[in-house]
């Protein structure tokens, strides 16, 4: 190091310059970062002010203060621009200064170089090019791996092929989607909005800890098999005969009725009812909710849509309908759409369609025709692969929609006969039922025909016939309509226990947290424990007799017989007032 | 040398570099990366609330819509049998109740504005001129333009006279069915304290009413003014506001009807929406709000003409009201609820 | 693509058009009584074309003066206050465009979008500094460029960049010089230009990240030269391919090299190559020698696996093409809408998209195709970038003298002073004096 | 890349490889200018706006390089109705029809009001203070005759070899045009 006044004095002209263009760096980014809320057009305070005058337009004194402060606004404004021109030229010329005389100390400060003996060049030169060779691979890596990180991180949401991409438009448009309002996820959970719960599991996560006990009942004015759906306090039901079709409000803490409302004179609807079998009846189809339009389908294909208040929202008749039995499958809701499989025919297709509807105006978002006879289990709404798919169960084929354009993902051939009970999705399956001979799970990740595949597990033991599995990741419950109660391993398909309940069974069991609830037809409540081994946790006599599914919600269970509505709860809590 | 002086220490200034860089490039990261994620746009021109229209006040649903067979739609007329009659291009197409392509008269030029009397004449208004037809599509009659500034925008036939809105001149000049000029309304005149027209742009509008009235949208003024035949001025409502009960932006109304009953129906651009006033001028209704017309919100998408927005209307015997969207050139059909 | 521009040019025509014929034909403004004239928009005029044609002639001049000063006159004073005059008349004064760096990005886009007829002041921008490079080495770089200039200024005490670190980043450039084309081609948009370092110093304004990134580089540029030149620049990787067969080179002495090592050190750039022994050491030649052939047959390897690797990139890079950007967003909006705040940008361009969104998703469906191909090139271009480079670092260099690489040699005239003969011909030394270490 | 040529053949044969790569390469660069060169143009272009495109996003007075945007609001008197309620002046609900800042939609009070004759106004734009954030133009378009639209200023442009503000424009309406016609302007012919 030298120590000469010229050096010295250089570096510390270099410091000074390099503090002083610290200094300019500094107060501009600071100006800068201010500039965000003293901008004319962002300062929130003149917003507010303005807010204000709009309220009281004749206050002078306000709209004095607004003037003087836009004026101060604009004049900060203007200065802030002004000092930017100057300081980027004070920040060069110090920078300049710095360097330069750094520069020039380190030029004096600069020994004459004093070469050392070298090693063999040519070794030398060898020991370069491996180590070059070698970091020009890792060079090559780290560009490869970099390009692959941003390739994953921005994949494209169009299909692979251009030449799809014209079915990207067709679909409903964006504007309209987006000026909906949709109830949230957690209030569809937190509620009972269609059969068997928001996911058609027919399970909750809580539990009622000891034997449920009636906190109310309210007598049902008509005939139906369907099962109560309820959102917020309200419960709501349907019945129906061949001359009038009802939907039922009751309020879900007292019971009591809060208003009915037929569904009448629908445009298209034949005026003379067709014959509907006596044991399903004109109102089998639970409804369904979106929390802001009530919906009920009825078995001459009727559709309604009510609002909350029991004033009619829109109708649609959607029949005629072929079905030996009886329209009996129930409506689905998935955020803002309505589902309604319509299937028909007696042993072919015979206008069997899916439909989903924009629920707050009815319109048909879109249609799929079906190639399967009249069926009767619930289609569910599943999250796979990050989209929602639509599982639909008829004979033969179980098949899956996309929700957003009614697309075809996959399907099975899977289902023979009468296709009765629904398919729930538990733990990554979904679990369908041949009816009486085969229950099965499947994955709901494939596409095309996944008839050979995608069938993790079946099994040929106690498959239950009209009731509807319920389960979760370790276990899949199923019961017959003779009573026997059988478990089976989520997984692997093998049957942990059965039981024989010693009661004929027509609704679909349900899961509380660990609680297995199986309601039988002559109204014995059987709580069952949710696990490994066979364990019955109590019973509970009703007077009524019950073919439609429970339901929960808000710590409630709500049960639908035949002539009258049930609302369960803990043990000891106080009945509240009766209808 | 003195370690005071050892002011070049590279160790040194290395650290000092590095942390300036670091501090640099975190404020810098943290800038941009504040940058990245806009948080609304701080110059919007915010009337959004303005474009919800309450449900409640909407009496109206649409019913079908008709697709227009040229483009370039300007204005609408009714027959005697309730035939729609539009304006679109170089010609005037009839529309049956029902919706099918009727009569379709070829013109010169661009029509700007349509009407049809009740001996089945139609009057079809060029930018300056107008063309006389009989019911079956004869040409009967051209009457010249009386002025050079002549942009003819709004039409109305009744049973011995003609009223044309002239936008350009900013008068609505009175014809008799032979085309002779016998009158001109609205021009500004202090005397019988007319105030005059203000037409910023092609929408000025005539109707005759059943009260025997004459009704002129003034656009720049915001109002609808009732004149009689002979040019006095009668009466005006209507104040500007964005607020649903007034006419919003510069220059609303830019069409007139009325239902049977006698209530006025008026159209605006902008906003575009149509609603239905009592024919003293207390709101009443609306129509249709600016959500039935997505695309008609910009007045103007061509550099040298900005007549390429808004709507008109026409109403038929039985109350049904056909509303022209100039931009998705077709025509809704609505139908009073319930 | 093609076509949309096509369309919009014709549709720039049938405007201009408009405006005559439609003239008379639109709605009047009001007539006033008060005898009040319309006054007319006031529309300052372009800068003046000659001015363009002045820019080329400054660049030739400067580019003649430097080859005079680096070859006849041997001056690195010369070279430094050129270098300087570059920096202020292209750099502050032109604010750094256009500039043979960008220029490629222009040329490449004009091949592919025949809508766009490339000024004839860029092509010169963009051959004339590599042409001289075919004849006289990187002068460009020297004594033109104020990109380089800026960083040659803020150079302190540089420290030298390990050989094999620097023939390894020393590929990068290649990488950034093919996304650049690749991007300009498909009409995406001038990356090389979007991520110049230097230019925001020039305008004395830019976005805040661009000019951190700068002042990075020029915070590191005190101690590593011009690093930017050396490994990012991908202008200067051109004019490195070309230097490699200029007919001229740069030489530290003028005459005989004394082998006095004195100028091993002398090289900021790590362009300094020293002899190497004739005879190549027998221990390693046959090992050498099927290293050689192994790279060499894996260079088609490469270039292959690029190119496939590189097809997959596509719906990535295509992204970056606003269109392609809108209509991904289109997508999006239909499977999973987002509400945008009112009158973002985003919003706006939705509401465009959903207006036409057929003629969107095509345009988008074109670009994909287009980009099929060009990230295919990318992937092929890094392949055989690494391979050459693979291959030329196992070819044994054969030199008697110290001299400067041909290729990283930027000509800054440096080296010539180091060399005690160049100070006995410049008269610094009396020629009695023989160096110590010799 | 820079492949050290290998010395070890006679100096003429480096020479004469040089030389042929040299002339290869000289020939390669001629006739791609060439090529180039027949539609090429002497003219230059520069960056404008289409109005017709532009969706008023402020992007413009974002986004360009420049701190102050090389865009400005132009006004087509043409075009314009001379309203007394200009909806490009005032905020959407104004309080009363003044020049008072608190009715004044322009964030820096660019505009002029100046009255011309009952019922007309004159509107002039203030290009020092205008920052093109098109809050002006979307309203004179909405609701009245467009006449207020922005324009790049070439006086201030830097003629960027990308234009900034044409990357992020949501409506595609940044395009180069010929230098000698560098506007689109709404017609002001009479």
């Amino acid at each position: 190091m030298n120590s000469s006044p010229l050096y010295r004095s250089l570096v510390l002209t270099a410091w000074i310059a390099g503090m002083f263009s610290l200094l300019v760096c500094g107060t501009m980014a600071y100006e800068h970062s201010v500039a965000g809320t003293n901008d004319p057009w962002k300062s929130p305070q003149l917003h507010a002010l303005i807010e204000k005058l709009a309220a009281e337009p004749k206050n002078e004194a306000l709209q004095r203060e607004i003037r003087q402060l836009d004026l101060n606004l604009r004049r900060d404004f203007r200065h802030r621009l002004a000092l930017d021109k100057t300081g980027a030229w004070l920040l060069l010329g110090g920078v300049l200064a710095m360097v330069l005389t750094a520069g020039r100390a380190a030029a004096l400060n600069q020994t004459v170089p004093l070469p050392q003996p070298k090693p063999d060049a040519g070794e030398q030169f060898r020991k370069m090019a491996s180590r070059a060779r070698w970091s020009v691979a890792c060079v090559c890596l780290v560009a490869g791996g970099s390009l692959l990180m941003i390739r994953l991180d921005n994949a494209s949401v169009l299909p692979a092929d251009p030449a799809a991409w014209g079915a990207v438009a067709v679909r409903p448009a964006a504007s309209e989607a987006q000026v909906e309002d949709v109830a949230s996820v957690a209030q569809f959970q937190t509620n009972w909005p269609r059969f068997r719960g928001w996911d058609g599991s027919g399970a909750v996560g809580w539990e009622l800890k000891t034997a449920p006990e009636i906190l109310w009942r309210s007598a049902v004015p008509a005939p139906g098999h369907c099962s109560p759906i309820v959102w917020g306090d309200r419960v709501f039901i349907s019945g129906g005969t061949a001359e009038r079709r009802e939907v039922f409000c009751y309020n879900a803490s007292s019971g009591a009725l809060l208003w009915q409302r037929a569904i009448e004179n629908v445009p298209g609807s034949p005026v003379k009812a067709p014959d509907v079998p006596e044991d399903t009846g004109w109102a089998a189809s639970t409804m369904a909710t979106d929390g802001r339009l009530v919906y009920a389908i009825f078995a001459n294909g009727d559709l309604g849509a009510l609002n909350f208040d029991g004033s009619v929202a829109w109708t649609k008749y959607l029949g005629p309908l072929k079905n030996s039995y009886g329209y009996a499958t129930s409506l689905a809701v998935w955020a803002n759409n309505l589902l309604v499989q319509l299937d028909s025919g007696d042993t072919r297709a015979e206008g069997s369609k899916l439909i989903s509807l924009q629920g707050a105006s009815g319109r048909v978002l879109w249609e799929r025709s079906r190639p399967v006879p009249a069926s009767w289990a619930t289609p569910i709404v599943i999250e796979a692969l990050g989209k929602p798919q639509i599982i639909t169960l008829g004979n033969p084929w179980v098949i899956a929609y996309s929700l957003a354009g009614g697309n075809e993902l996959w399907r099975a051939q899977l289902l023979e006969s009468e296709v009765v009970p629904s398919p729930v999705f538990a733990g990554g399956h979904v679990f369908v039922v041949n009816p009486g001979s085969k229950l099965m799970a499947l994955r709901p990740d494939g596409a095309g025909d996944v008839t050979k595949m995608q069938v993790a597990w079946a099994s040929q033991e106690n498959v239950p016939d009209i009731a509807s599995p319920v389960g979760n990741s370790e276990f899949i419950f199923t019961v017959t309509s003779g009573g026997v109660a059988t478990c089976f391993g989520a997984n692997d398909g093998r049957k942990i226990w059965e039981t024989n309940l010693d009661t004929e069974v027509q609704a679909s069991p349900g899961l509380m947290g660990g609680r297995l609830l199986v309601l039988g037809g002559k109204g014995t409540l059987v709580t069952l424990q949710a696990g490994g081994q066979c364990h019955e946790l109590g019973r509970t006599e009703l007077p009524d007799k019950f073919d439609a599914s429970p339901a929960f919600a808000n710590g409630h269970v709500f049960l639908r017989g035949v002539t009258n509505l049930y609302c369960l709860g803990p043990a000891g809590a106080k009945p509240t007032k009766q209808p | 040398m003195k370690p005071e002086f050892e002011l070049f220490d590279r160790r040194e200034f290395f650290g000092i570099v590095t942390k300036t860089a670091a501090i640099l490039g975190l404020a810098g990261g943290a800038k941009a990366a504040g940058e990245e994620q806009g948080k609304g746009n701080p110059f919007a021109y915010d009337i959004s609330r303005f474009q919800k229209t309450d449900p409640k006040l909407i009496t109206y649903d649409e019913v079908t819509r008709w697709p227009i067979p040229h483009k370039g739609a300007r204005r609408l007329g009714i027959g005697p049998e309730d035939q729609v009659y539009v304006c679109a291009g170089n010609y005037i197409n009839c529309l049956s109740r029902a919706g099918e392509r009727g009569l379709e008269l070829a013109l010169a030029g661009p029509a700007c504005c349509v009407a049809v009397a009740r001996d089945g004449a139609i009057f079809a208004g060029l930018r300056d001129h107008i063309e006389v037809f009989d019911s079956k599509g004869g040409k009967v009659a051209r009457w010249e333009s009386p002025d050079s500034r002549t942009w003819f925008t709004g039409l109305a036939a009744g049973a011995k006279d003609v009223f044309a809105a002239d936008a350009g001149k900013l008068v609505v000049l009175r014809y008799d069915r032979s085309g002779k000029i016998v009158g001109r309304i609205g021009r500004k005149d202090a005397e019988r304290n007319v105030p005059g027209f203000i037409v910023p742009s092609p929408f000025l509008d005539v109707m005759i009413h059943r009260d025997g009235l004459l009704r002129v949208n003034n656009p720049g003024r915001h109002r609808v003014e009732a004149y009689t035949f002979d040019g006095d001025l009668e009466g005006s409502w209507g104040k500007p506001t964005a607020a649903i009960e007034g006419f919003c932006g510069c220059c609303n109304p830019i069409g007139l009807t009325a239902l049977p009953d006698g209530r006025i129906v008026t159209c605006e651009k902008g906003i575009p929406r149509v609603k239905i006033y009592s024919a003293d001028g207390g709101f009443e209704s609306v129509v249709a709000g600016s959500e039935s017309f997505p695309e008609n919100t910009h007045a103007c998408t061509d550099l040298n003409d900005c007549i390429h927005g808004g709507l008109h209307a026409a109403v038929d015997s039985e109350g049904r009201i056909y509303i022209l969207d100039i931009v998705s050139s077709d025509v809704r059909v609505m139908r009073r609820k319930g | 693509m093609l076509r949309r521009l096509k369309i919009i040019g014709a549709l720039g025509v049938m405007l201009l058009l408009g405006l005559v014929v439609c003239a008379e034909q639109r709605f009047p403004p009001p007539d006033f009584d008060s005898g009040y004239h319309l006054p007319s928009a006031l529309t300052p005029s372009a800068r003046q074309l000659w001015l363009y044609y002045g820019d080329a002639g400054v660049l030739l001049a400067t580019l003649v003066v430097a080859i005079w000063l680096i070859y006849k006159k041997r001056s690195r004073r010369g070279v430094f206050w050129l270098s300087l005059f570059s920096l202020a008349y292209f750099g502050f004064y032109r604010k750094g465009c256009i500039c043979p760096i960008g220029a490629p990005q222009n040329i490449v886009y004009a091949l592919f979008n025949p809508d766009y007829a490339v000024p004839v002041t860029v092509l010169i921008f963009c051959f004339a500094p590599i042409v001289v490079a075919l004849f006289a080495g990187r002068a460009f770089c020297a004594g033109v460029c104020p990109q380089g200039a800026l960083q040659d200024l803020v150079l302190i005490k540089p420290v030298s960049v390990p050989m094999w670190l620097e023939q390894a980043l020393s590929v990068v450039p290649y990488l950034f010089l093919g996304a650049g084309l690749i991007f300009a081609g498909t009409g995406t948009g001038f990356v090389i230009c979007r991520y110049d370092p230097f230019v925001p110093f020039f305008r004395l304004s830019g976005g805040i990240f661009i000019l951190t990134i700068g002042a990075a580089l020029l915070l590191a540029g005190m101690f590593v030269g011009r690093p930017y030149c050396r490994f990012l620049c991908p202008y200067g990787g051109l004019l490195r391919v070309a230097s490699l067969v200029s007919k001229w080179r740069v030489r530290v002495t003028p005459d005989s090299c004394t082998q006095c090592r004195l100028c091993e050190q002398s090289c900021p750039f790590g362009a300094m190559r020293e002899p190497a022994p004739s005879a190549p050491n027998p221990k390693w030649l046959g090992a050498e020698r099927k290293r050689l052939a192994w790279l060499m047959a894996l260079l088609p390897v490469l270039v292959a696996t690029g190119w496939w690797a590189g097809a997959k990139l596509s719906p990535t890079f295509a992204q970056l093409h606003p269109d392609m950007a809108l209509a991904e967003r289109y997508a999006v909006q239909q499977s999973h809408p987002v509400q945008y705040s009112l009158m973002t940008p985003e919003a706006l361009s939705l509401q465009r998209a959903a207006g036409d969104p057929k003629a969107i998703l095509k345009a988008a469906a074109d670009l994909r195709h287009r980009f099929d191909l060009a990230c295919a090139l990318f992937g092929g271009w890094i392949g055989l970038v690494i391979g050459l480079k693979l291959v030329s670092l196992s070819l044994r260099a054969k030199r008697t003298d110290y001299e400067p690489d041909r290729g990283a040699c930027l000509a800054c005239a440096r080296c010539f002073t180091a060399c005690p003969n160049e100070r006995v011909r410049l008269g610094l030394m009396p020629a009695a004096e023989e160096p110590a270490a010799s | 890349m820079d492949a050290k040529t290998p010395e070890h053949e006679p100096v003429t044969r480096r020479q004469f490889l040089r030389n042929g790569a040299r002339l290869m390469a000289m020939t390669g660069l001629g006739v791609a200018a060439g090529a180039l060169a027949t539609r090429s143009s002497g003219a230059e272009w520069v960056w404008q706006i289409d109005p017709a495109k532009c969706l008023h996003c402020g992007n413009c007075a974002t986004q360009c390089v420049l701190e102050q945007s090389a865009v400005k609001c132009v006004h087509a008197y043409a075009v314009c109705g001379y309203c007394q309620l200009c909806t490009g002046f005032f905020t959407p609900e104004p309080n009363q029809l003044t020049t008072a800042a608190e009715n004044q939609l322009c964030p820096t009070s660019a505009i002029r009001r100046t009255y011309v004759e009952d019922p007309y106004y004159q509107y002039s734009i203030d290009e020092n203070l205008c920052i093109g954030c098109a809050k002006c133009v979307e309203g004179c378009t909405r609701f009245g005759n467009g006449s207020l639209f922005l324009q790049i200023r070439h006086d201030r442009c830097l003629h960027c070899n990308e234009c900034a503000i044409a990357r992020t424009c949501p409506g595609g309406a940044f395009r180069r045009v010929p230098a000698e016609h560098p506007y689109l302007l709404k017609t002001t012919s009479r």
